[in-house]
């Protein structure tokens, strides 16, 4: 062998590595990249993921009624998204319907019946059987109903419709007592009386936001909490897509609501005075020969006294903005002008109500598509007779006090948190000997009853709804458990029919499902002809995979007011609690993401970012920048919000987008008992509201309490997503000017399940 | 041809990433402005499709807050001419993602579909991701997160837990497209159709302002719009060729 | 065998001239020991070569190329895309080179060190027995200045000699174990 | 020991150096176990809290989601600078004043490393996986990326740590024989297996001037390509005030800046404490002010380019993320790393200044304090500063996180204090070659050092 020296040696070994390296680079230059050895980083291909089952159903977070879809695995509820062939969502959902999964596995949840055994309103609450929970409840309402006393029992549930609904009708008659109540912060009472009023209608029409290409809502968040927000928001989305003009969007209201953000334009008119607004339009419409009806006199002499000049000083909105407001209103039709909780709650919510209908007849939107439409008759029962309304509420308050009622059973409704005064009204409630509580959390209504029978969630049990709404044709939805009943808990609906069994009124139906299910037998009678279902059964099951059912019977509806309606159109100025030099701000609570407060025991909308401002965890106080300048406040600063009935605490936010005189809080925290995640968390704006009443409706007037701001010298830092929400030009959100929009709008589609 | 021009061949392929028009399928989302009201559902449903903690007040005022999805809030003007704009900011899933070139241990990086994705078993936690990310939509684990039972009974069971030290980010919900190929492999389909698969936020949107598909397919809907006058890219002339597509709100005609 | 013979010197002029006379009366080449490297050693006892520039110089080619292929060869064998990058991103794996380059270079460099001084050697541990072939003078690396020359028996005597007229402040016997 | 009347022997200079490490009193251990301690409570227990807890122990957030620990990476690194490559610099430009000093500025240059390298390790989120960013055939077929920024780093502290150590133990070999002979026991054994045998012939001497050169020569462009890769961990981002061609020489001369002011806070430690009065003078903290002046001009020349360029380019980005570090919540900051770094040092200009020592004990530490402002402003201000003004935000550091980087000092501190007793800290052989060798004396004069 020839003798290699180390210097050698090492060159080789190296040249040879060289060599090695280069061929395979070489190699690897030359093969198709795509023949590569892809790295582990990717999950192996066999990788199959597990086999998801869905169920249909109604969700209750709100009255709007979407269809969901629940998504389970292994029995347990993984998602629940919109029902694509549902009408109202047509396959979306709101945060707050997203959220429902953590009302099914709260950790807060009642896990079975309690009997309070301390002093009422303390935590004394023992565990007991149902029977006895039952039974203590049943023989107190025994002896009322032999003593021929049944009207001393009075039943207060949220507002429930459908089979349910006719269960506590039935249950309430076998008792014999008037007192039968649904109870909703949010419920539309000056819109049901102002369509009463102005056309006769018993329902709400049903506003067709789609096809509508200029729609001016006044104080109406229909894109977030008015009536059916998901549904208004893909009219809304559609009335701006698609392959036709653009739909235009005025918002008038004193604060910026997520409508207004959305709007194209946003005029802040004075707080009250929306309705008086809109007569001058219709003034200028009348005047300006826009309107050539037939009784164009009648519509001259009611709204004599709205000249543009006088509405904006009233209104405090340039009469230029009116006159061309109410020109495009006209022209730029189909148009539609929608009046909610901003426009509503005041002193003159009626009034205002039925000037915004009298806009819509001015300008021929009754019944015509993008107008406003009228629903036909519900298939199921929606009792918004029952709905008390704040007057009603106080009177049972007063009755309570007057010990004239003895038992009251509240079904999953939360009073004492969201009635203005609720400490009054908490008071007179202790008055009642025996109260009752069917909710399925603890809050700070059940936390003062007496005995807890817990419901299902709605995704344990059987029911039915019928969106108050309606989207122009009858249409329903049964609910189904998705999931087996998590705790020794029962449907509210079973709860009362054993009830009523324990107290000789024996129903035909053993379980809640059995009375839906004869329910909507009924309804398959009656309608046989839309549905091609051979049988019932087939029916049924049909109905139950597809989770809603609906029939096209729109009405036509061709509208003649009489005179004494067109006589009835006038605006007083709004009434406010307390004078302007004392309390130099309007205070406006608006419904948040945690809606009147049931959200607020859900950790996902607890950390959803608001929408407007991206504070998460508490409440705040918004205000003008300017005005907050004026008090010399910085935001952070805690603040006492003191209006004549009281006062709380809240940090200072600067909110640009509302009028000076006006502040604004987000209802739905402030709870003191509603589980871990809601309690102690920021404050109550409704703990002082005025108990300011509109007469037309007997609703509460929520934004008729005068405030003033006092600093509390006290500093947090408010818990904001947000950093800087300033654009610094740096051109992150673009816009594009009108013109090349239209053939390049988005196209909505039907989204399709993914299974 | 020959063997040198062979290795030319190759080696013009692999200098430039010519396999970018190669991808099986390219996922892409447009996000209308101008229907997009920012109700936010979208970033509820995507913490509930995607595992998200529920990090805690405490947390949320560190700024340490865990959205794949976020709202962002753009005012304009004062009052009265005051305007808000909101936009929803996620993954722009870039296909020159600068957050990829930094990664030292290769846990993130383009997979076949177009997606940019986040292996997290394989982060060590640099965070560097999270610097390089001109939207900052990564968002890292600054501790083990839990939940109080039975709320852990949601958790999605084809979405991994992340554990503390590693970063996660919007996936396009990838566990869906899984889903959509396989059940498009069951009937025989070579491909997905289009609507067949929706991340979560998409599926969810109330006003349907978001649309998810393939680039690829002309037909899709994606396709339709991604070359319009509307659609602009956020941040483009930092040229991160980012496949979230953004359709411009449409200006007032006063 | 080799005797050592090993002169103490206080100084370097008269440790260069003894080995200059050693070299001189042909007992072979001798070695010097100091504290500090000695100046003029090379024009008594002649030019010294090192093979050290030559192993950094391999050193560096090596650690070079196998840098490159390294990031290369990784790349191709994973080709992912990676921020739209090419698989073969030159600016990078540039950087790379010249890292390995450098570390190969020192390494080299130590290697080169270690095969030309001979070192380790016998002295590296204290236990071991020292090497006849390598005398060693403590004094030698403090102030001292030692000139070793191995030869045969009876040119000890002129070793010694030579040393003493040089001026050697002492003579050793370098074959004497360190103590 | 002697006076500067008669000259130094190289006797002398061998006893002092051999008692600096065997005669130890008592200061020495109760210094030491003060460090250690100090190490263990300010460094290991915090971060072993933040390896059970998450980093979340830290005040990282989003977006600021680099902290202190980088900045004390960037620190530590910058440290090690102008040890070593000050060293190789002056070796081989072969000033002789160089050599008193440079043995312990190399063992600082070593020691950062080091601590650099732990802050590493504290700053990842899951530091059990950090062997993964070293290319190692493995069972999961993945390699590193070696496009990354963070992987260069990787490579070049990795050769940098080879390199440094390796200089500062050629540079020792002889020294370490020359310690082996006047030891016994453990410490014989361990000098005679570092020594490998040195025995100073001629030959050995003239390899190892050369493998030193070569070495120096190697050393130095490999430390300019060490913090210009640590600089590149940001510029080649894209946020918008680290996204900058400057950073590189900015980062090295920083570097350098606050190695230098580091080498002078040493030498005075050494002087003060282990009586090298004789081979630390006022000669080499004159030179040493001059460098520290020139380097204080280019530093402050960089930072007003920057500002300017900042301000200049009217990008929205740009200018806020300066805007904020000018005059946003760390401003304070801001305007105390510029009167330490640019204004306190031009005192250098003066002679009198520059040859005080105290003085400039207190100016190099004030450096060093600004240079870690500096680095902390990088990481801090930027970051909260980038182009979705809706995500900005605010880092504070957290408890954690200050006792760590106090803990860092004391790591430091410990392992330097090992150091002087294992190394001789001053080269033996070197300062004996800069003195003028023995002339033909009487052989019983400087006979006896032995006995």
């Amino acid at each position: 062998m020839p003798n290699i020296d180390r210097r050698d040696f090492i060159k080789l070994v190296g040249a040879g590595g060289v060599g090695v390296g280069a061929g395979v680079v070489l190699r690897e230059t030359i093969r198709d990249p795509r023949e590569h050895l892809i790295p582990h980083v990717l999950a192996p291909e066999d990788y199959s993921s597990g086999v998801a089952t869905w169920y249909n159903s109604v969700c209750t977070m709100c009255k709007s009624g979407c269809g969901i879809s629940v998504r389970t695995r292994e029995g347990r509820a993984k998602k629940i998204e919109g029902n694509p062939s549902h009408a109202v969502n047509q396959g979306g959902l709101c945060a707050l319907g997203q959220a429902g999964l953590q009302v099914l596995y709260n950790p807060d949840r009642l896990t079975g019946p309690l009997i309070q055994s301390g002093t009422r309103g303390s935590d004394g609450f023992n565990q007991v059987t149902w029977d006895a929970g039952l039974g203590r409840v049943a023989s107190r309402i025994d002896v009322l109903k032999a003593a021929g006393r049944g009207d001393r029992v009075a039943l207060l549930t949220h507002g429930v419709g459908g089979t349910l609904a006719t269960l506590f009708e039935r249950f309430a008659e076998s008792i014999g007592t008037p007192r039968l109540h649904h109870y909703d912060y949010d419920h539309p009472h000056a819109l049901y009386a102002a369509n009463h009023q102005f056309f006769g209608e018993q329902h709400l029409p049903y506003y067709d936001v789609k096809n509508t290409r200029y729609l001016l809502s006044f104080g109406a968040d229909f894109l977030s909490s008015w009536l059916s927000p998901v549904h208004h928001s893909l009219g809304f989305a559609q009335s701006r897509g698609g392959d036709h003009a653009r739909g235009h969007l005025v918002q008038i209201e004193p604060r910026m609501s997520l409508s207004g953000a959305a709007a194209d334009e946003w005029v802040p008119a004075k707080t009250g005075t929306e309705g008086i607004l809109a007569l001058g339009l219709a003034h200028h419409i009348v005047a300006s020969g826009l309107y050539r009806g037939s009784d164009a006199d009648e519509w001259r002499q009611v709204l004599a006294g709205y000249e543009l000049e006088k509405v904006a000083a009233q209104t405090d909105v340039s009469a230029d903005t009116l006159e061309h407001l109410a020109e495009s209103f006209v022209n730029k039709g189909p148009s539609l002008a929608i009046g909610g909780d901003g426009a509503a709650n005041n002193t003159n919510g009626v009034d205002t109500l039925v000037a915004i209908n009298a806009l819509n007849y001015l300008a021929g939107n009754i019944g015509r598509a993008g107008g406003v439409l009228f629903n036909p008759e519900p298939a199921g029962a929606i009792p918004h007779n029952r709905q008390a309304n704040f007057r009603d509420m106080m009177s049972l308050a007063a009755a309570a006090r007057g010990d004239e009622i003895e038992v009251l059973i509240i079904n999953d409704t939360n009073p004492v948190f969201t009635m203005a005064d609720n400490p009054e009204f908490a008071a007179a409630m202790s008055n009642v000997p025996l109260i009752v509580s069917l909710s399925s959390f603890m809050d700070e209504t059940t936390a003062i009853a007496d005995v807890v029978l817990p419901s299902h969630v709605y995704l344990e049990s059987w029911g039915d709804a019928f969106p108050e709404i309606g989207v122009g044709f009858s249409i329903g939805a049964v609910s189904q458990p998705v999931v087996a009943p998590l705790y020794n808990t029962q449907a509210t609906g079973d709860i009362v029919l054993e009830l009523a069994k324990r107290t000789g009124d024996t129903m035909p139906w053993s379980s809640m499902e059995a009375c839906v299910k004869d329910n909507w037998r009924a309804i398959y009678e009656q309608s046989d002809s839309s549905t091609q279902a051979e049988s019932f059964d087939t029916f049924w099951t049909s109905l139950l995979k597809a989770g809603v059912w609906g029939k096209s019977n729109h009405r036509d509806a061709t509208v003649t007011l009489d005179k004494s309606a067109i006589a009835g159109v006038g605006v007083q100025a709004p009434e406010f609690s307390g004078d302007s030099a004392d309390y130099p701000f309007v205070l406006q609570p608006y419904l948040s993401t945690m809606h009147d407060g049931r959200g607020a025991n859900l950790p996902w909308v607890q950390e959803l970012p608001d929408p407007m401002t991206s504070v998460v965890y508490g409440s705040w106080v918004e205000l003008n920048p300017t005005t907050a300048e004026e008090l010399s406040l910085v935001e952070g600063d805690l603040v006492n919000i003191e209006s004549p009935e009281g006062s709380i605490q809240a940090p200072v936010l600067l909110f640009p987008a509302i009028r000076p005189d006006v502040v604004a809080m987000p209802i739905g925290q402030g709870h003191t008992n509603y589980g871990r995640y809601a309690n102690g968390r920021g404050a109550n704006p409704l703990e002082i509201l005025s108990p300011l009443i509109d007469e037309g409706s007997g609703g509460l007037a929520s934004n008729a309490t005068r405030v003033r701001i006092l600093a509390t010298g006290d500093h947090v830092d408010i818990v904001k997503t947000s950093g800087k929400s300033r654009d610094l030009g740096r051109d992150i959100v673009q816009t594009t000017s009108g013109d090349d929009h239209t053939a390049q709008m988005n196209n909505i589609p039907i989204t399709v399940i993914p299974t | 041809m020959s063997f040198l021009d062979r290795i030319a061949e190759g080696w013009r392929k692999n200098r430039k990433p010519g396999y970018y028009e190669n991808f099986d399928y390219h996922w892409t989302m447009t996000i209308d402005l101008d229907q997009c009201s920012g109700c936010g559902a979208c970033v509820t449903a995507c913490q509930a499709e995607n595992n998200l903690p529920i990090v805690g007040e405490k947390a949320f005022a560190k700024g340490r807050e865990v959205k794949w999805l976020r709202m962002e809030h753009y005012w304009e003007g004062e009052y009265p001419d005051v305007k808000l704009n909101i936009i929803p900011m996620l993954c722009q899933h870039c296909d020159n993602a600068p957050c990829e070139t930094v990664c030292p241990v290769s846990a993130t990086y383009h997979n076949q579909d177009g997606l940019n994705t986040q292996i997290y078993n394989r982060c060590i936690g640099t965070r560097s991701c999270a610097v390089y990310c001109p939207y900052e939509v990564r968002y890292f684990n600054y501790n083990d997160h839990t939940w109080d039972s039975p709320l852990d009974q949601q958790l999605n069971p084809d979405v991994s837990v992340r554990e503390k030290g590693v970063m996660e980010k919007c996936t396009f919900c990838i566990q869906r497209v899984r889903q959509a190929k396989d059940a498009a492999k069951d009937d025989g389909r070579r491909r997905v159709r289009d609507g067949e698969v929706q991340p979560a936020c998409v599926q969810t949107c109330p006003s349907q302002a978001m649309a998810f598909g393939d680039r690829n397919d002309p037909e899709s809907k994606v396709s339709q719009t991604l070359d319009g006058p509307r659609a602009y890219r956020v941040l483009d002339e930092l040229n991160t060729k980012s496949s979230v597509v953004y359709l411009k709100k449409v200006g007032t005609e006063a | 065998m080799t005797h050592f013979v090993v002169g103490l010197f206080g100084d370097p002029e008269s440790a260069l001239s003894a080995a200059g006379s050693i070299q001189g009366a042909d007992l072979g080449t001798p070695e010097l020991m100091s504290p500090v490297p000695i100046e003029g050693v090379e024009e008594v006892l002649g030019e010294k070569k090192s093979v050290i520039k030559r192993f950094s110089l391999f050193g560096a080619i090596v650690g070079g190329v196998s840098g490159f292929l390294l990031a290369a060869i990784t790349a191709v064998l994973y080709a992912h895309p990676v921020g739209g990058r090419p698989i073969i991103t030159f600016p990078p794996y540039l950087i790379i080179t010249y890292e390995l380059t450098i570390l190969f270079g020192i390494v080299f460099t130590v290697i080169g060190f270690f095969v030309s001084a001979r070192l380790p050697n016998g002295l590296w541990t204290s236990f071991w027995k020292q090497d006849e072939n390598r005398p060693y003078v403590p004094e030698a690396a403090v102030d001292k200045f030692a000139v070793s020359i191995g030869c045969e028996v009876d040119d000890v005597q002129r070793a010694e000699t030579i040393l003493r007229e040089a001026g050697a402040e002492a003579i050793r016997d370098g074959t004497e174990e360190v103590s | 020991m002697q006076g500067d009347a008669n000259p130094l022997k190289y006797t002398d200079i061998h006893n002092d150096v051999v008692a600096s490490i065997v005669e130890t009193g008592s200061n020495y251990y109760v210094a030491l176990a003060t460090a250690l301690a100090l190490t263990l409570i300010c460094f290991f227990f915090p971060w072993f809290y933040q390896l059970y807890y998450g980093i979340g122990a830290a005040g990282m957030n989003h977006p600021g989601v680099w902290g202190t620990y980088l900045a004390s990476f960037i620190f530590w690194i910058g440290l090690s600078h102008s040890g070593t490559l000050l060293s190789c610099v002056l070796h081989i430009t072969n000033s002789s004043w160089r050599k008193a000093m440079y043995r312990s500025a190399e063992a600082m240059t070593l020691f950062s490393l080091v601590v650099a390298a732990m802050m590493v390790m504290v700053h990842v989120g899951r530091p059990w996986f950090i062997h993964w960013t070293i290319p190692y055939p493995n069972q999961m077929e993945m390699w590193p990326n070696f496009r990354s920024p963070l992987l260069f780093d990787v490579m070049a502290i990795t050769t940098y740590i080879t390199g440094s150590t390796v200089f500062i133990y050629m540079g020792s070999i002889p020294d370490f024989a020359a310690v082996r002979d006047r030891t016994r026991g453990w410490r014989n054994t361990m000098y005679s297996l570092l020594s490998l045998g040195w025995r100073g012939t001629d030959t050995e001497w003239h390899r190892l001037h050369w493998a030193y050169t070569f070495l120096a020569v190697l050393i130095i462009p490999l430390a300019v390509s060490v913090h210009s890769i640590v600089s590149w961990d940001f510029a080649m981002s894209i946020v918008p005030a680290l996204h900058q061609t400057i950073f590189a020489p900015y980062f090295v001369v920083g570097a350098i800046y606050s190695g230098t002011a580091g080498i002078v806070t040493v030498m005075f430690v050494l002087r003060k404490f282990m009586d090298f009065g004789e081979y630390i003078t006022e000669l080499h903290f004159d030179n040493l002010g001059k460098l520290l002046l020139v380097l204080s001009l280019l530093w402050s020349y960089i930072n007003l380019v920057e500002v300017f360029t900042g301000f200049y380019s009217g990008a929205s980005g740009e200018i806020e993320a300066l805007r904020y570090r000018l005059f946003g919540f760390y401003a304070p900051l801001y305007w105390e790393m510029i009167t330490f770094c640019a204004v306190l040092p031009l005192l250098c200009a003066f002679k009198r200044f520059r040859t005080s020592f105290v003085p400039m004990l207190f100016l190099s530490i004030a450096i060093n304090i600004g240079m870690y402002t500096e680095r902390f402003l990088i990481v801090a201000t930027s970051l909260s500063r980038q182009y979705l003004p809706d995500a900005w935000g605010l880092y504070v550091p957290s408890a954690v996180e200050i006792s760590i980087l106090v803990g860092t000092l004391a790591l430091f501190t410990t392992l330097f204090l090992l150091f002087v007793k294992i190394f001789p800290s001053v080269s033996m052989y070197e300062v004996k070659e800069t003195m003028d060798t023995p002339k033909k004396i009487p052989a019983a004069a400087s006979g006896g050092s032995l006995a």
